[in-house]
């Protein structure tokens, strides 16, 4: 029984040196970390509109199968689009970085952002609530809407090599390359609020966000429903589209989303005309031009308008509408800005839909610290769905931004 | 023989190499990350568009001219570059692309010379009708090429020859010191001065000035094509955006480099580092952890002072314009004598 | 006559030019020879400047023949005129300010080795140049960084550059000083001993006896006559000029000076002229005299609140004048005519009206508000006291000859109605009509009792004018000489500074 | 080349008061007056043709509602914010100085400023807005005017660095007229600034730019202002020896700007409710078009604030008739693109004809 210390000794010996070829092994300083990490508790968050902030989509769709060449089918068919709205949940992600699984605390998170704007200050703060859960070194990095400078901007943050990049692409085709890049670094990649091209996320860990066309299609119903009630008996119901700025997913998104929708939903609603204001999408005087035109050209035909932001081209819209003395239209929108939720709240717009920018945000961090976890990895989260009407405007005051 | 060699003025001449070498001082003492190989790279890759773009712009400045379709011109090459590949491939798309280029370049020069309007206008004016034509080829959507050829190429294009020089910062550099060559070493390149300096001047001479002109505005086309073209190339794909700020960036930073908006004054070099100079501050602020209106805040600032100095320079020297030496030295001997006098 | 061959270098055969409603030049046919000077005289729109631009090669459809060295040349464009040998000095500067004089002087034919320019050689060129006219300048010195006169001498050095077989200038000596002109005279007569044939524009008959050996005169586009200097007098030209007999050019009026009008004390604007004083009297014609650089000009524009004074007082009528801004200066009824009609003078893309009012805005405003009307009358008046052509005062002032722009410059300023009347070379580049007329209007102001500061480098003019003449020299006042001791040749030595006090 | 035609026709008459001599430089027999008359009504003659375009394509059905007087509501009070910013752009143009681009940050900084005092009072906030426009004018108008600065660049210069300090100050933020703690009262009025509309029928906006545009057209060219902006536009050395003090013309002439500039940012931010850095983007290019559209020559001292007020309608009816039309936004632009040059170069040929080649 003398020997036994030695025995003992030298399976120990024997164990620490086969250690490593089982599986990870973590130092107990790391174990440590990563139970404190399991330990936070980011749910009880909530964002400046009094939701919780980290507040992930409940739906659970059939991904549908991806039609041979998408283009090919009409643009009213939801398939045409498939690699936009569908994008992420059937890539086989290649060179995916192992999780380190050894906790978020402590890590260092660049964030970098598409450009300037208050929407994305509100965003940084949510990704910012999480981080601070989380006791990150933590900076967002923004191009102020220079796709070149974007790449700039990767550049410097690879150089610092950071444990994750959170990116929102400034441009979803640009995106396969910005993530190739950040992939072939060997630094770990998650995208949000902008949905990239699919085969931007071969690269990425994944991506988190709002989903637009689902959203839309959600607003279509509603929009649709309201337009039948408030247009009994009629044959057809004409409508028109404000689109956001050529050059993006929303572009396409909250025009295409509502009609390839109503295609099967209401076939009795008919596009009359879709445009983007010029040459400034997003100034309501140029706005209410636009609307005031149409009302020329189809008079009553004109029963409702989705715009792709319920701010200032929601306010143009009314003007035009107010000249007119038209309170039959129907107008949805995408939000939430203040001016939209206030539109809603005085019945004027009819509906919007909830775009949570902190939610955004801290969903992207908040899956970025599940990595760090050791948690399990969804290729694509998408944001809660929501349509904000009158019924509950109140609820989500004061706005985010 | 009287001379210009005034320290001073020297100085003054080269007032944006001295702003250059002040800004890399003053960044690399204050931000440790600053003076690194890397970082270096990353400008450098960062301002070969904008650079690019500025060669012909600064040629179009020098003859007294101003070209505002430049960012359109970089925007519609590029997504002329991706749009045709598959019909033409890239030598064929790129070609098409330059030369569309091009082409936007003559009719923007036989419009100021042939009609006589402000070139002001007249690039304002096909501005706006290249805007149009970039969605209304595009689609409204930004259009990009996934084969490995293109990946291949974006790889080629930003991978490191040598410390510092990628394949993309070598096409600026070689376009930069051929034009800036021409324009000093050639009678073609000289011609813009005089034309610039004074078109009558220029036409007595028997330059045919209407030819030069419209061959600035030509090189500005062709090079803001290069520009937004390479950039594509790099990104794998063309965004619709993608020029929207250079035009501004781009005249700032000529200014800034000191050829005047008059005519007859400056040079490419100039202006490729002034936009080094700028990107050398933009970086230092990130670095700093500064935001984009510091940025901004900065560049206008530099703006105004630099504009502010040429105006103000000029001012003094009209004030003083015609001293008579011998009268100055009088004064002087008088004020001498008056202090002397003083009881 | 000068002694080289006498073979023609240079035959006009009929030649012609019309503009739209209009025949510059008719049938003119003259020859200069090798190495002559040849005077080409004429009033304002007598058709000489056209003439000379048709030899300089800028109308492509001029009829008629040109024979160069006997050879017939058509010139139709700048180049082709350098090409045959023709080189042209024009009135105003043709020279680029930003860029060097090297480029300026060698500017289209910059040397070059193979494909790059020589720069080297190229110094060395313009060096030459620079120096064949007497400048001893840095070749690499912009334009904008030397004086006007330097670059008048440049702009010759260039047109020599081209070493032309056939030289035109027109009025080359307009912007010159005196001993810059005795520089020019000099290069001509070099010039002329290398065979080379002058053609010389002037309005300043002095000058042509001087260097001319011919003369051509022409009237309403159409050649009068051409004779040798030697058989012909000034009047006879003048005659042949304006198509009648002039007599005596100034005759001497009855003058009624009055006290003391406009006083000067100690005035200094440092660094251009220092301690001036004097005193001009009501009804008075106060010539200034001095070469270019004496500080007249600037005295001037310190008189009428252009420039400020840096020391001394100014007063009016025994008051000292009110104000700093040119502005307050005009209100007290000073009005000063500048010397330089196309830039300072005149809004030349206005019409007459709209420039004869710009000095008196003000006082045809009432609250701010201005009333062309009240300015009409006033107009009118002086068009027809000048006999402004054509009288309509809604003529854009640049479709105007040079003699009737100089008549809208002083009408602009009689229009404030002045106590003192500062005139900056009222007829430099006029011709004799406008002249005859604008003297005599200078004239009949002072006998209204207004105070006349003339200031001319054209003698007779101050001769003939002035009651008295005050002589500045290098900034300073030197002397003044009562009429009866001035003549072109007294005023001269004083104003060079032989001969004289100090 | 600037190749000056001989004068033809003065010394035998002013020598001898004969009768006209042999030929007369045709040009010079069109008289101003004709000209400008001309040149302004050759702006509306434009404007009348595409009314009649509108009214043509009406007429073969091709749009509807062109003619009604709702359209034509519709159409002024489109350009009626442009037309406003236009009427300021007019006279740094008539001044030769080109143009003022630091319009767009002066629109969106008032603003802010505006709805920042509106916790105080309405009028108060109004006041404090036009004064902090009037200071951009101020400082633009004294360095342009007095040292002569190239007014583009230092403009451009002077609206990054304002649009740098709206973003320090205000911390990446836009904000609301009802969120800063003011009274409701206030905040009504501030919505009205855009929405009032007199009898139900004509917006605020609308009265504004007819009143700017007639107050305008009066100082043009019926002040001494006028008169002397125009000497000064036409040619600034022979305006400053004509006792003129141009630095003070020019200065005044970029305060003007900026006031209409605070205007129309008023109107625009109360339009959108919301004081953000991005309001007034793109109002420089869209003022320079109206203007020059206008017939005003960027060479200076030419034109009326009549011609930019039928600058900004011919933009409007353009843009009307294309939507009707159901022309594609995309291609709206190369159209307006072209029909910009075009129009500006008919402009540039009648003058030339005319013999008034400002080039």
């Amino acid at each position: 029984m003398r020997r036994l210390p030695f025995v003992v000794i030298a399976f120990a010996l024997v164990a620490f040196a086969l250690s490593p070829v089982f599986g990870q092994s973590l130092t107990a300083a790391q174990q440590a970390n990563l139970k404190a990490s399991l330990a936070v508790d980011t749910s009880v968050l909530k964002s400046a509109d009094g939701q919780q902030l980290l507040a992930p989509s409940k739906d659970n769709r059939k991904v549908p199968a991806r039609p041979a060449d998408p283009n090919k089918l009409a643009e009213t068919d939801p398939l045409h689009w498939y690699d936009m709205e569908w994008a992420g949940w059937n890539v086989t992600p290649t060179n995916t970085p192992k999780s380190p699984g050894d906790g978020a605390i402590g890590k260092k998170v660049i964030m970098i952002v598409h450009g300037d704007h208050p929407w994305t200050t509100a965003c940084i703060l949510g990704a910012k609530k999480v981080a601070d859960m989380y006791k990150w070194n933590f900076k967002a990095l923004s191009p102020n809407w220079d796709k070149v400078v974007q790449d700039q901007l990767i550049d410097q943050a690879i150089n610092e090599k950071p444990d994750m990049i959170l990116l929102i692409p400034l441009d979803a085709k640009a995106a396969v390359q910005q993530a190739r890049k950040i992939n072939a670094a060997g630094v770990p990649l998650h995208m949000f609020n902008t949905l990239p091209e699919a085969a931007a996320l071969n690269y990425s860990l994944g991506w988190t966000g709002p989903d637009d066309f689902g959203q839309f299609r959600l607003l279509a119903r509603a929009w649709s429903d309201e337009l039948v009630k408030r247009n009994p008996g009629a044959g057809t119901i004409g409508v028109a589209y404000v689109q956001h700025a050529p050059g993006g997913s929303p572009y396409f998104a909250r025009s295409f989303g509502p009609i390839s929708e109503l295609a099967t939903y209401n076939p009795k609603i008919k596009t009359l005309v879709m445009a983007s204001p010029t040459p400034a999408t997003f100034d309501a005087n140029t706005t209410m031009q636009l609307v005031s035109d149409w009302l020329t050209k189809y008079g009553k035909d004109l029963k409702g308008i989705c715009a792709s932001d319920d701010s200032a081209q929601s306010l143009g819209i009314f003007q035009a509408l107010e000249k007119a003395g038209r309170t039959d239209v129907v107008v949805v929108a995408a939000g939430n800005s203040k001016q939209g939720m206030d539109l809603v709240k005085d019945g004027k717009l009819f509906a919007i839909t909830y775009q949570t920018a902190e939610g955004d945000g801290a969903l992207a961090a908040q899956t970025a610290a599940d990595w760090f976890n050791g948690k399990g990895y969804p290729i694509r989260k998408n944001l809660a769905q929501h349509i904000i009407t009158k019924a509950d405007v109140e609820k989500f005051y004061p706005p985010q931004w | 023989m009287r001379s210009r060699g005034s320290l001073l003025s020297l100085g003054d001449r080269y007032r944006i190499y001295v702003l250059f070498v002040a800004v890399f001082a003053f960044m690399s003492l204050l931000s440790p990350k600053f003076f690194t190989v890397y970082n270096f790279t990353t400008i450098l890759n960062a301002i070969t568009m904008n650079a690019t773009v500025a060669i012909g712009f600064t040629v179009v400045m020098i003859c007294g001219q101003l070209d505002l379709s430049i960012g359109t011109v970089i925007t519609f090459a590029g997504v002329l570059t991706m749009g045709l590949q598959p019909y033409l491939g890239f030598a064929g798309s790129i070609a098409v692309a330059v030369l569309g280029g091009a082409i936007v370049g003559l009719v923007n020069g036989l419009l100021v010379t042939k009609t006589r309007i402000n070139s002001f206008i007249v690039t304002l004016g096909t501005m706006t009708i290249l805007q149009g034509s970039i969605y209304q080829f595009s689609g409204g959507n930004s259009i990009s090429v996934t084969t490995d050829q293109v990946f291949a190429i974006s790889d080629f294009l930003g991978k490191n020859l040598l410390p510092l020089i990628t394949p993309r910062v070598l096409i600026t550099i070689i376009l930069v010191v051929a034009v800036e060559f021409i324009l000093r070493r050639t009678r073609a390149g000289r011609d813009f001065y005089i034309v610039g300096g004074n078109r009558s001047t220029a036409w007595l001479a028997g330059i045919n000035t209407d030819r030069t002109i419209t061959a600035a505005f030509v090189l500005s086309g062709v090079t803001a094509a290069i520009g937004g073209v390479v950039s594509v190339l790099v990104s794998t794909a063309a965004t619709l955006k993608l020029g929207e700020n250079s035009l501004m960036y781009v005249i700032s930073a000529t200014i800034i480099g000191g050829t005047a908006m008059s005519g007859g004054k400056g040079g490419v070099l100039r202006s490729v580092a002034a936009i080094m100079t700028l990107e050398m501050l933009y970086t230092g602020i990130i670095l700093f952890g500064l935001g984009n209106e510091v940025k901004i805040f900065f560049a206008g600032l530099i703006l105004a002072y630099v504009v502010l100095y040429e105006a103000y320079a000029v001012y003094r020297h009209e004030k003083t314009l015609g001293q008579r030496p011998w009268l100055m030295k009088e004064l002087a001997a008088r004020q001498a004598a008056g202090a002397g006098k003083k009881r | 006559m000068s002694d080289t061959s006498s073979r023609p270098a240079l035959e006009m055969k009929h030649v012609s030019k019309r503009f739209p409603g209009t025949v510059a030049v008719d049938d003119v046919s003259y020859e200069v020879m090798a190495g002559e000077v040849h005077a080409l005289v004429g009033e304002n729109g007598a058709g000489k400047s056209t003439l000379m631009k048709i030899l300089a090669g800028s109308f492509d459809d001029y009829t008629g023949e040109i024979a160069i060295g006997g050879r017939t040349a058509l010139l139709h464009s700048p180049t082709l005129a350098k090409r045959h040998g023709v080189g042209m000095i024009y009135q105003e500067l043709s020279l680029a300010r930003p860029i060097s004089i090297t480029e300026n002087l060698l500017a289209g034919r910059l040397p070059r080795r193979g494909l790059f320019l020589d720069k080297a050689r190229a110094r060395a060129q313009a060096g030459e140049l620079l120096s064949s006219v007497g400048l001893d300048l840095d070749p690499n010195l912009p334009i904008e960084d030397i004086s006007q006169h330097e670059a008048q001498l440049v702009e010759i050095a260039k047109v020599l550059g081209n070493n032309p077989s056939i030289l035109v200038m027109d009025e080359p000596t307009s912007a010159l000083s005196r001993e810059e002109v005795e520089r020019l005279f000099a290069i001509i007569g070099d010039l002329k001993s290398r065979g080379i044939a002058i053609v010389y524009i002037s309005h300043h008959l002095p000058e042509i006896f001087r260097i001319a050996d011919r003369v051509t005169v022409m009237r309403d586009g159409k050649k009068i006559a051409t004779r040798l200097i030697g058989e012909v007098t000034r009047e006879e030209i003048v005659q042949m000029m304006v198509g009648r007999s002039v007599k005596e050019f100034y005759q001497r009026r009855e003058r009624s000076v009055g006290d003391v009008r406009l006083s000067v004390r100690k005035l200094s604007r440092f660094g251009f002229f220092h301690d001036v004083s004097f005193d001009a009297k009501r009804g008075e014609i106060l010539g200034i005299c001095g070469l270019s650089g004496a500080g007249r000009t600037e005295l001037a524009r310190v008189l009428t609140g252009l420039d400020r004074a840096d020391e001394g007082t100014i007063e009016l009528d025994g008051a000292r004048v009110q104000g700093s801004t040119m502005a307050d200066f005009l209100n007290q009824g000073i009005s000063y005519l500048t010397e330089d009609r196309k830039v300072e003078g005149l809004a030349v893309r206005l019409a007459v009206d709209d420039n004869v009012m710009s000095a008196v805005i003000d006082r045809l405003s009432s609250g701010g508000v201005f009333s062309k009307a009240r300015g009409r009358p006033a107009v009118e008046r002086l068009i027809t006291e000048l006999s402004i052509y054509p009288p309509d005062p809604s003529r854009t002032v640049g479709n105007l000859s040079g003699g009737n722009q100089q008549k809208v410059l002083l009408a602009k300023w009689l229009a404030n109605e002045p106590r003192v009347l500062i005139l900056d070379e009222p007829t430099r580049g006029v011709d004799i009509g406008a002249k005859m007329i604008i003297h005599s209007s200078i004239e009949k102001l002072a006998a209204t009792g207004c105070t006349v500061l003339l200031i001319s480098s054209d003698l007779p003019e101050l001769v003939g004018l002035s009651d008295r003449v005050m002589i500045m020299r290098k900034g300073h006042f030197i002397r003044e000489m009562p009429y009866h001791e001035c003549s072109e040749e007294s005023l001269l030595l004083a104003a060079t500074g032989e001969g004289g006090a100090t | 080349m600037s190749n000056t035609m001989p004068g033809r026709a003065d010394a035998p008459a002013a020598v001898a008061g004969t009768s006209t001599p042999a030929g007369i430089d045709t040009r010079a027999l069109r008289t101003r007056s004709f000209s400008s008359i001309v040149n302004t009504a050759g702006v509306y003659a434009i404007a009348v043709l595409f009314l009649a375009l509108g009214a043509l394509l009406q007429a073969t059905g091709a749009i509807s509602g062109f003619l009604s007087a709702q359209n034509m509501l519709n159409i002024v009070d489109a350009v009626a914010l442009v037309g406003i910013a236009a009427v300021g752009m007019a006279f740094v143009t008539y001044s030769g100085n080109f143009a003022d681009m630091s319009i767009p940050t002066t629109m969106g900084f008032t603003g802010y400023i505006c709805i920042e005092l509106l916790r105080y009072n309405f009028w108060l906030a109004i006041a404090g807005a036009i004064g902090v426009g009037l200071l951009i004018g101020l400082l633009n108008g004294f360095v342009v005017g007095k040292f002569k600065a190239n007014p583009i660049i230092w403009t451009l210069a002077v609206n990054y660095v304002t649009m740098g300090v709206i973003r320090l100050v205000w911390v990446n933020k836009q904000i609301y007229p009802d969120l800063v703690g003011s009274p409701p009262s206030a905040v009504a009025l501030f919505d009205a600034i855009y929405r009032l509309r007199f009898f139900n029928l004509i917006g605020l906006p609308l009265v504004i730019m007819v009143v700017l545009v007639v107050v305008g057209q009066f100082v043009l060219t019926r002040t001494s202002f006028g008169v002397k902006l125009k000497i000064t536009g036409s040619s600034p050395r022979a305006a400053k020896a004509s006792g003129i003090a141009v630095e003070r013309v020019v200065m005044l002439s970029f305060v003007l700007v900026a006031f209409t500039a605070t205007i129309g940012g008023l109107a625009i931010t109360s339009l959108s409710r919301v004081g953000a850095w991005y309001n007034g983007a793109g109002y420089d290019f869209k003022a320079v078009t109206a203007v020059v559209i206008g017939g005003m020559t960027l060479a200076g001292g030419r034109g009326t604030i009549l011609g930019v007020l039928g600058g900004s309608l011919i933009i409007g009816i353009l843009n009307n008739i294309m939507t009707l039309l159901g022309i594609g936004t995309f291609s709206q632009d190369m159209v307006r693109g072209a029909i910009f040059i075009a129009v500006v170069g008919i402009n540039a040929l009648s003058l030339r004809r005319l013999g008034r080649d400002d080039a």
